[in-house]
């Protein structure tokens, strides 16, 4: 069986068909299959990722055994294989986080592991697909997913959340429908690499047309400003795993498809001003509502919207640093506010009225978890030894190499309001009088080791950033060169059909 | 050939007057089963243009299951769009 | 009847009431207040965008893309046959429109469990 | 207020829509020649019957062409399944049980259903076990037995399909799809690769793996959309 990019969804599949079956037999193997699922993963993604930077060709894998444009394809390159990696890795951790995670066990846990396993498998399935339509149907599987999951605690906001973010998500696949639709109609084709090919055929009226609703629909899902209503709720109503799956994974998934649209179908990249424009208007806003928010994982949200509006903005400036910048960005987000939710839910756990205010003075009682957020929150501000620094320093000397000055004082500007709310909460934690309450839900096992390895890796990257600036490299320049993309998908078709 | 015209922009005008009258009507009930006529015009559509697949699709999801999910969920929930809200009604409101 | 206005009235009739459903569903979702109205008007929108789709693979004068063996003798007189993919991709469509609508109404009902009405403003509490 | 911007707004869309979709003129084919094959339904109209002799090209397509898709798309219905159980779960209080409908339907309704029943499994077995050769298939067969199950639980107050079988015959079904698709990939082929002979055209036993396939959706669909209505019809009455 050679290792192969069909294994990211072949086996979570099997294994999600096979968890009805196994809760029959015993209710403990069903945790322990996502965490088996995602370690063989994590193993094939570290194989696929030797193989792509020793041979610096993609791994592309045809389906069904037709080639690239009549059959499905998936496309397994130092870009989309980077962030692959990145989300298995990441939702390995969160499965260990989540194993004996108390408020799920009282749940039926049987759909809870079943739902969080396809939301990773929709999520790394929307990256590593060749063909839009199929990366439509891997959007559905994570939106339905992320519906179950938002509404998964019996409470009523919950469930409002949830629908309020099935209603946003069904516009987008709406959108996203049409677009695909007229995108048939001219140019005949669903393959993404022939997509590309033939898009200097398509009159330009129409091409806007498909561009705007590409946009539309695609920057519901990559958290947009004006379309990202769903999001605060969805992110502090779901289960604290889920919400860390959310930020580290949901999101990069969006964003993917929005950057693959962008830049590789309709190849306008150069400095694309909307998307600096709709970045900056979503870091400016979804940082200022951060700040008078008084639930904790409320504020980690709307942060997490602010962040992902930058890495659109380094997008949007389009140089290889830009692109260099934004896709470290990308990479220590996933793991900061991995770990700001994992610590923050805890905090949130313990605090019956999950007000910031009550939660003055927990670091005497609840070390770990405070020294984990204090630490999150120095590294996601961008503080030197941590690993957020090199991406902001990387993102601000881009915009400064392209003469945006404006946009280097926004920037800065934005990080000084992140510093004044993070450190609010944190002074909170440590040197706030504290309350009665005493500590009764220790996080488990599984969540200490994956908090650690977390710190472990944001202070990694702190010191030497180089351990991950090769992988980065490699991918923006894959991302950057679409050429090379079309000729790795359809080698072998030009001269069977003769253009 | 005038046969063809007149029926196919008839179908196209009742479809439209089951939209309509599905989001006007306040009794949800009625507005489902408009809900399930335009699924029927559909799957007509669907058969006149050569798409036989699809129309047996829509014709199971479309028409049956769609509306049925539709019912349910009325019985379990109020059935008029202008109801003030229950309050004491037992957890479950079920008034079928 | 020239075939020229024949054809200008089928495709004014299924465009237009294709993009009618579509703007119907928007409006009911927009402006209607009971949630299961709304997700009327979703699945309505659902089922404008769906009669695009086949309406988009359609060739006048086409037959169905089946093989039986009147469908290859149609095809040796040299009828041309109707574009099959939309049709493959309306076919996952639909099972999606359903599988989506079936979660929203679940979430309609567990809302009215919590506090008896179904109306969104009452229960627009979650503010931005 | 609200309305009337809304209105201007839908006009807009509305415009757009229609200015987008008149320039993609009705009924022409938008194929390019056959021989030359540039699109990719041109393709598969002049393929499908000599490599995969498949009668019906959109079952071809469904399946064996884009049959990552199916398999992305019976996913959905599961999860689906899955998502209906975790929001509608309620512990259940002691003294309850599941009902489907207050009280027995008219005798009507019961005789006629024992009798429509079987015929209307029948003729989903026939859909989704003639795909690939007349107009129909797995999602198509699978929603017509739900639509007879359905009509059982409306009948009878407490006809109950047993839960343990749905849960069965859906995971096997998902399993046996997979499989299908990985022994693909162990025979030296790609994942979901039609690795059986394919016989004559429009035979019952033609087009390889793909009625397999079919038959394992159909299957599925059915378990599914069965357990989705289930779920939805039943709620506990004290009794």
């Amino acid at each position: 069986m050679v290792i192969s990019p069909v294994h990211y969804i072949a086996l979570p599949l099997l294994a999600a068909f096979l968890i009805p079956l196994f809760a029959k037999i015993n209710k403990e193997l069903v945790r322990i299959i996502p965490g088996l699922v995602l370690a063989y993963l994590s193993a094939v993604s570290i194989v696929l990722m030797q193989k792509v930077v020793n041979t610096g060709q993609p791994v592309i894998e045809t389906l069904a055994g037709w080639q690239a444009p009549w059959g499905i394809n998936l496309v397994f390159s130092a870009f989309t294989g980077f962030l692959a990696t990145l989300m298995t890795f990441m939702a390995l951790l969160i499965w260990i986080y989540s194993y004996r995670f108390k408020k799920i066990d009282s749940e039926p846990a049987m759909k809870y592991y079943i739902l969080f396993m396809m939301l990773v498998t929709g999520s790394t399935g929307i990256v590593l697909t060749g063909d839009i339509f199929n990366m439509f149907v891997f959007m559905e599987i994570t939106a339905i997913a992320a519906y179950s999951l938002t509404a998964f605690y019996r409470d009523r906001d919950g469930a409002e959340a949830g629908f309020k973010y099935l209603l946003i998500g069904s516009f987008a696949s709406a959108f996203v429908l049409l677009a695909i639709l007229l995108l048939y109609t001219q140019v005949g084709t669903l393959n993404m690499a022939q997509i590309a090919e033939r898009m200097h055929t398509v009159p330009t009226g129409m091409k806007i047309t498909i561009l705007v609703l590409f946009v539309t629909g695609l920057g519901i899902e990559a958290e947009m400003f004006p379309l990202n209503g769903w999001a605060p709720d969805a992110y502090s109503q779901s289960p604290g795993p889920v919400g860390a799956t959310f930020a580290a994974l949901v999101v990069k998934a969006g964003v993917y498809s929005l950057i693959r649209v962008i830049f590789t179908l309709f190849d306008i990249h150069g400095a694309f001003d909307f998307l600096v424009i709709m970045g900056i208007i979503t870091l400016v806003i979804s940082e200022f509502a951060a700040m008078k928010q008084t639930n904790l994982k409320r504020m980690l949200a709307y942060s997490s919207i602010g962040q992902m509006g930058f890495v659109l903005i380094a997008f949007g400036i389009g140089t290889k640093e830009a692109v260099f910048g934004a896709l470290f960005l990308m990479f220590n987000h996933a793991v900061i506010k991995g770990l700001l939710f994992m610590s923050g839910s805890y905090l949130v756990y313990n605090t019956p009225s999950k007000d910031i205010k009550d939660m003055a003075g927990i670091g005497r009682k609840f070390p770990f978890m405070t020294f984990f957020f204090a630490l999150g929150a120095f590294a996601i501000v961008g503080l030197p030894p941590f690993a957020g620094f090199w991406s902001k320093l990387y993102i601000l000397l881009a915009a400064a190499d392209e003469a945006m000055l404006g946009l280097v004082a926004i920037i800065l500007m934005v990080s000084i309001v992140e510093i004044v709310y993070y450190f609010r909460v944190v002074a909170k934690l440590y040197w706030g009088k504290p309350t009665d309450n005493e500590v009764y839900h220790k996080p488990t096992f599984g969540g200490y080791i994956s908090m650690t390895i977390l710190a472990g890796v944001i202070l990694l990257v702190g010191f030497y950033p180089d351990v991950i600036t090769g992988f980065i490299d490699r991918a923006a320049d894959t991302l950057l060169d679409k050429g090379e993309y079309i000729s790795n998908v359809l080698p072998k078709v030009q001269e069977l059909v003769n253009m | 050939m005038v046969f063809n015209a007149i029926f196919l922009s008839l179908l196209a005008i009742i479809l439209i007057a089951a939209a309509i009258y599905a989001v006007v009507q306040k009794d949800l009930l009625y507005a489902v089963i408009a809900t399930g006529v335009i699924s029927l015009v559909l799957s007509i559509y669907f058969f006149i243009m050569q798409a036989p697949d699809v129309a047996l699709t829509e014709a199971a999801i479309g028409i049956a299951l769609t509306t049925i999910i539709f019912v349910i969920t009325i019985r379990n929930t109020s059935r008029r769009e202008d109801e003030i809200p229950v309050t004491k009604e037992p957890d479950r409101g079920d008034k079928n | 009847m020239d075939p020229v206005l024949y054809n200008k009235i089928v495709s004014i009739g299924i465009y237009g009431s294709a993009i009618g459903l579509i703007l119907i569903g928007l409006y009911a979702v927009l402006v209607k207040k009971h949630l299961t109205k709304i997700v009327i008007g979703l699945s309505i929108i659902d089922s404008g965008i769906h009669l695009l789709f086949i309406a988009v693979g359609f060739i006048k004068g086409g037959t169905a893309p089946i093989f039986s063996p009147k469908g290859i003798e149609l095809v040796n007189q040299g009828t041309a046959m109707v574009d099959p993919v939309p049709q493959a991709l309306v076919l996952t469509a639909i099972v999606i429109g359903f599988g989506v609508t079936a979660v929203a109404l679940s979430l309609v009902i567990r809302l009215y469990r919590h506090q008896h009405t179904a109306k969104i403003d009452h229960i627009k509490s979650l503010k931005w | 207020m609200k309305k009337a911007i809304v209105i201007l707004l839908l006009a807009v869309v509305g415009w757009v829509l229609v200015d987008t979709f008149f320039q993609v003129n009705f009924g022409e084919s938008r194929l390019g020649e056959l021989e030359q094959q540039k699109t990719v339904g041109a393709f598969y109209l002049n393929n499908t019957v000599e490599k995969l002799t498949v009668a019906n090209v959109v079952t071809a397509i469904v399946v064996n062409y884009r049959g990552f898709d199916t398999l992305g798309e019976v996913t959905v219905l599961f999860l689906a399944a899955a998502g209906l159980g975790s929001i509608l779960y309620r512990r259940k209080e002691e003294g309850e049980h599941d009902v489907m409908v207050l009280n027995n339907s008219s005798q009507l309704l019961q005789t006629g259903a024992r009798l429509i029943f079987p015929a209307i499994l029948v003729l989903g077995v026939y859909v989704f076990i003639h795909g690939h050769l007349t107009p129909g298939g797995g999602f198509q067969g699978g929603a017509i037995i739900a639509t007879g199950f359905l009509l059982m639980f409306m009948a009878y107050k407490d006809y109950h399909v047993s839960h343990n079988v749905l849960t069965w015959v859906e995971s096997l079904a998902g399993v046996l799809f997979v499989t299908v698709g990985i022994w693909g990939l162990i025979s030296g082929g790609s994942f979901l690769e039609n690795v059986l002979g394919t016989g004559v055209l429009n035979d019952l036993v033609s087009g390889g793996v793909v009625p397999i396939i079919y038959i394992a959706v159909g299957f599925k669909v059915a378990a599914e959309l069965t357990g989705v209505l289930e779920t939805l019809l039943n709620f506990k009455t004290k009794k």
